[in-house]
């Protein structure tokens, strides 16, 4: 057992440190205004263009294969760096792990190097109104037609839908709850997007309305009624290493100590140097998952345990923030990582669901 | 002993009660600055705490205390504690306060911002430890980003201003308590919405809320907002009496009531998903006031340590 | 509203308050043991002589009538006098409110007054194996014979069974569940007892065996067939007002305090603070629910509310002031409080039921 | 980076549970004092810290982690942190430790009692920053009140002693490192005991251990153990390389392996019921080794403080 980061990884830590230092630039208006979103999607194209947009991805997608270890170093740099959200996320998170593993090799050539880029940028369409935590009860449909497919129905929290260019999601072509789903990519082009206001008054989401819109049959991600075992393969990274990093957690962890340092208050302080060391403790045992998973093990269900400690240190690190800042909530950058961080507990299955997946998988109690 | 509200101060909230559910609707929450304010004056609220002689009924902080807890179940927007409490305070003989002629606003000591102060006709700042006046036209006010779309907030510069005898602590004391019972009345609604809710949701073929996870949540809320509430009460009466323990009441019970609010706010976004804070739903609404109140006249932070550093030294007076 | 005592109240505290001051002993020994049983029965004869141990019983039960408010009182001072702990507590909070509501005037005169005075202490025996939570699953039964019952079963949990005179609870006379349970006081001569000892060695519980043991008629308290609702009764005001004064949460909060001021970590006193605020607000919790009591007005599921809050807040102190002794935690008496706390959100329905019953009856949400 | 116990960490750590199921069955927790000490002192426990020179084998704390998590997880009773990690360090060349000939026990700074002084053959004892050794002939112990059955402490006056030289705190860290380790290992047990009594135990005519209310209470201590440990083990690895972190890292882990453990503790017995502490269970042992563990070698409020501490003074580094 050790801890020790190779020469190698300490040479692209010091790269990527170097590189951020230079190009990070200052803070960028939200990525759901139009302005936003066009400064954003400028950004992951520099970051494209150092191939430091998808590390870990094969180089012929636009990465640089490294290492699940050299991820964690590039994402505590990029966070510690104070660089821009990521409005590529969905894609490369979600759809991209799904796309290497069930793609065609056409489908991978095609829409990999322009997610990379930020050339096409990704909207998931999971949860429908009466479907948010029980995706199996979905009703949305596709129906078969001449060359492809048309698509039918309502979707709602699509995150960035109001003006990503592309969406992914399940939608049935047959039988009931898990049977007979099919996992389809779309243009957003011809689907009625309708944004969802947040208490910021920005639309980080949006509803979908699918009206018989057409993808071509080279949309189909696996195989037709196969879409259950795809979302969950990339439902599974949602919820594992890959969409939460320790590197956000780190910066956010550092920045609230500051504060709480000068709010003299010295409970604060405790409450807040406990959030530094559970930071601490979530970035540790991603290093032992990283090391589980780089020896080829799987972590299926112990990832539920990530998802509620990450989600409710985010959440108790925004509240405390909120709380000392008082009226001056609403500036200095917390506001919206404390919206946010509200949401953790909810997306990517409650923390109601992982804690009973906990309990009933890991711990094996019984259903 | 008669811990519990008399007949004539529940009567009070209940008008209070039926004129917001009249005039301030949710939907007056996202298109009026002020929905009802016209309608409570007609009642006389903003003279409930003024003096006879200046057209008021003279009342205790305790015999509004229902009433208030009514404003913040509705949700209700504008300067409330400000005009209805802590004005009559401060400004005991202005002729114009009873008839609600008069919009006030406040920036309490260490706070950046007064809300609503584009609306004032008068600022009452709180400076070394007294309290200036300062009328609108004498004020330059510019707006800050808060959290809260129904209770904005501005930062206040002015050059001239009138002081006011006395010291700023009592009338902080009440404006925290008004404040407190406000977030009573949000938490209170914040439980109803998400128990109504939970109640019609359905996810994995049952309402949610027959989940003992969310039942547990729910009642968890529902415990701090009992047990915060006699805090509040009994703030009231320890300030209407200038019992010698108020100060420490005073921050026991905002503190308390903040907590509540926000746990509730917590429980109910919890419950409710990500719906909870769109445009969608007027949850919103009721989430960002517990969030601004529970920082409003002191923190809950600040009120904590108030609590401590006197217990700790060694004011174990309990009142009563 | 108010929150003045009358006059008359302030000089029932003054009187209470002065006679404890006079005669409260040093610390007694260990209740769970034999002499230590008998230096409280001998204090509670103390009590009963100056009409002290039961005030709000009928003064022809030894009582003095006193209000609610006045038990109230009495209690806070006999706890911030550090009174000892009452033997015969199971007795006249548990048996007491429902001899009077159910018993007989002849059961009435002979077992009250023997009670208020300890020459008879009383040991519940609700709680079977396999009907810990869940009562109405229990099997022991009685069967009638000439002149009264045989008793036959096993019971578990019994609070200070080792050493009491007498016990009360409930058998099955016919039927399943809830119904044909008969409640019967008997005498602990011909149980069985086996003493079970808790962590620190004494028996604080016994198990009791009845193997044909006969009591007479004259020991059914109420109807036959009905005990399940005087039961209910009993266990209504067992989870309610009477047995949980704020009198001892108030006075360990105190204790607390002192505790966490000579710690000097301010951490600890603002947990320390914070819990004494919270036996504040149990106390005025209490006196809002008194004056509903004494209008008339019934608390209902309402006192699930108070269960948790009280047991939660009791464990609480207790935890804190574990973690601020240290090794020396076994010392300075908190160690039986912290034990005895640790008990509070199990017994009288555990705190998992007591939110199913504040969800479901206070807040209305489904079964 | 390689942050996982290697197999011959594991190998040992498999052994020395064998033994310990062996000859420290939960029986043996009732009437014997050092169970499994001969055993484990026939391994060559004692000297897995020692330098070659001494007989030992000259491991560093992270090598034997997974080991002393062991003796945690069967509640070893006996001065094992004191015997086979603290007096290996401070005693690196007495020829009697590695053989288990020699019982230690350590009388930390800051506490009030040494536990099993009773059986102890020397004592270390904490004072003005060193440590002093005392022959038990010049002991006088004296039993003191503890929470812990198998673990008796007591007072320790002394006439006579040796100065060691050095400072305590080297020392004392790889105590606190070698305390959570076992006190995760208590954590681990007190959860596997409960989960399966859950099980089996049936209420209202389920599994109680089928009721949400009980799952999400035993998933709370489950992920409280599961962030606890790599804390730990980083801790472990950071006193081994003497990091500049390591006086914080060591905090760190103590404070979140006492408060996994005690959070086992609370949920072991709310499910378990009143007879969790009794001693018709075996539980009540694991119960009081996570209350006595949680306080030895600094209290969780104690580390709190000293990370709290070093954070504030701006000590912000990552190691690694």
């Amino acid at each position: 057992m050790d801890l020790d980061f190779s020469p190698a990884e300490q040479g692209f830590r010091a790269e990527v440190r170097d590189w951020l230092r230079a190009h990070v630039p200052g803070p960028l208006p939200s990525m759901d205004t139009p302005e936003g979103f066009a400064a954003h999607r400028a950004w992951e194209a520099l970051l494209a263009d150092a191939r430091l947009s998808v590390v870990s991805w094969p180089e012929e997608y636009g990465g640089r294969g490294a290492s699940l270890i050299e991820w964690l170093i590039f994402e505590e740099e990029y966070w510690a760096a104070g660089a821009p959200a990521r409005v590529t996320q969905n894609g490369i998170f979600l759809l991209g792990p799904s796309l290497m593993r069930f793609g065609t090799p056409e489908q991978r050539r095609r829409w990999l190097p322009r997610m990379a880029r930020g050339d096409d940028v990704w909207a998931q369409a999971w949860s429908e109104p009466e479907a948010g935590s029980d995706l199996a009860a979905l009703t949305s449909r596709a129906e078969p037609v001449p060359g492809g497919w048309r698509l039918y129905g309502h979707k709602t929290w699509s995150s960035r839908a109001a003006h990503a260019t592309h969406g992914f999601g399940l939608f049935r072509t047959s039988g009931t709850r898990h049977k007979g789903l099919t996992y389809f990519l779309f243009p957003l082009s011809d689907v009625a997007v309708r944004p969802i206001a947040q208490l910021d008054g920005l639309p980080g989401f949006a509803e979908l309305h699918f009206d018989g819109v057409f993808t071509p049959g080279s949309m189909v991600l696996g195989e037709v009624g196969e879409g259950w075992r795809v979302a969950m393969a990339t439902t599974s990274s949602e919820r594992g290493l890959t969409l939460r990093s320790p590197g956000r957690f780190l910066a956010t962890a550092d920045r609230l100590v500051a504060l709480a340092r000068s709010s003299g208050d010295p409970v604060a302080a405790d409450r807040a140097a406990r959030c530094w060391i559970e930071a601490e403790a979530y970035r540790l045992h991603t290093f032992a998952t990283a090391r589980r998973l780089m020896a080829g093990e799987e972590i299926g269900s112990a990832a539920s345990m990530g998802k509620v400690f990450w989600s409710e240190l985010d959440l108790r690190m925004h509240t405390l923030a909120m709380e000392l800042l008082g009226d001056r909530a609403g500036e200095a950058g917390w506001l919206d990582g404390f919206l946010f961080s509200l949401a953790g507990p909810i997306y990517a299955g409650t923390n109601e669901i992982q804690r009973n997946i906990i309990a009933e998988r890991v711990l094996r109690l019984p259903r | 002993m008669n811990f519990g509200f008399t007949d004539e101060q529940l009567a009070l909230a209940a008008t209070v009660r039926d004129v917001l559910r009249a005039h301030c609707p949710p939907a007056a929450l996202r298109s009026e600055r002020r929905p009802a304010w016209e309608q409570l004056a007609g009642l006389g609220f903003f003279g409930l705490l003024l003096p006879p002689e200046s057209d008021g009924l003279g009342l205790g902080l305790a015999d509004v205390l229902p009433a208030l807890e009514e404003t913040g179940r509705a949700c209700l927007p504008g300067p409330v504690v400000e005009t209805a409490v802590v004005a009559p305070y401060l400004l005991p003989d202005n002729p114009k306060l009873a008839s609600g002629a008069l919009c006030v606003t406040v920036l309490p000591p260490g706070q950046a911002y007064a809300p609503d102060a584009d609306l004032a006709d008068l600022l009452l700042v709180a400076r070394d430890g007294g309290w200036r006046l300062v009328a609108r036209e004498s004020a330059r006010v510019v707006p800050r980003s808060g959290v809260d779309p129904c209770r904005p907030v501005f930062e206040v510069a002015f050059d001239d201003s009138e002081e006011l005898g006395g010291p700023a602590a009592p009338a902080l004391r009440r404006a925290a308590v008004a404040t407190a019972a406000q977030l009573i009345g949000v938490a209170r609604e914040l439980l109803a919405v998400t128990v109504a809710y939970a109640r019609v949701r359905t996810q994995f073929g049952a309402a949610i809320g027959s989940f003992q996870a969310v039942k547990h949540q729910l009642a968890d809320a529902a415990v701090a907002v009992e047990f915060a509430a006699p805090l509040v009460h009994r703030a009231a009466l320890s300030v209407d009496r200038a019992a010698g323990t108020a100060d420490r009441d005073v921050s026991a019970a905002k503190a308390a009531a903040g907590e509540a609010a926000v746990l509730a706010a917590r429980v109910a976004l919890q419950a409710h998903g990500a719906i909870g804070y769109t445009e969608e739903l007027d949850l919103r609404f009721w989430l960002a006031r517990a969030w601004s109140l529970s920082a409003a006249y002191g923190t809950t932070a600040a009120h904590r340590e108030r609590v401590r550093t006197a217990v700790l030294d060694g004011d174990l007076r309990r009142w009563p």
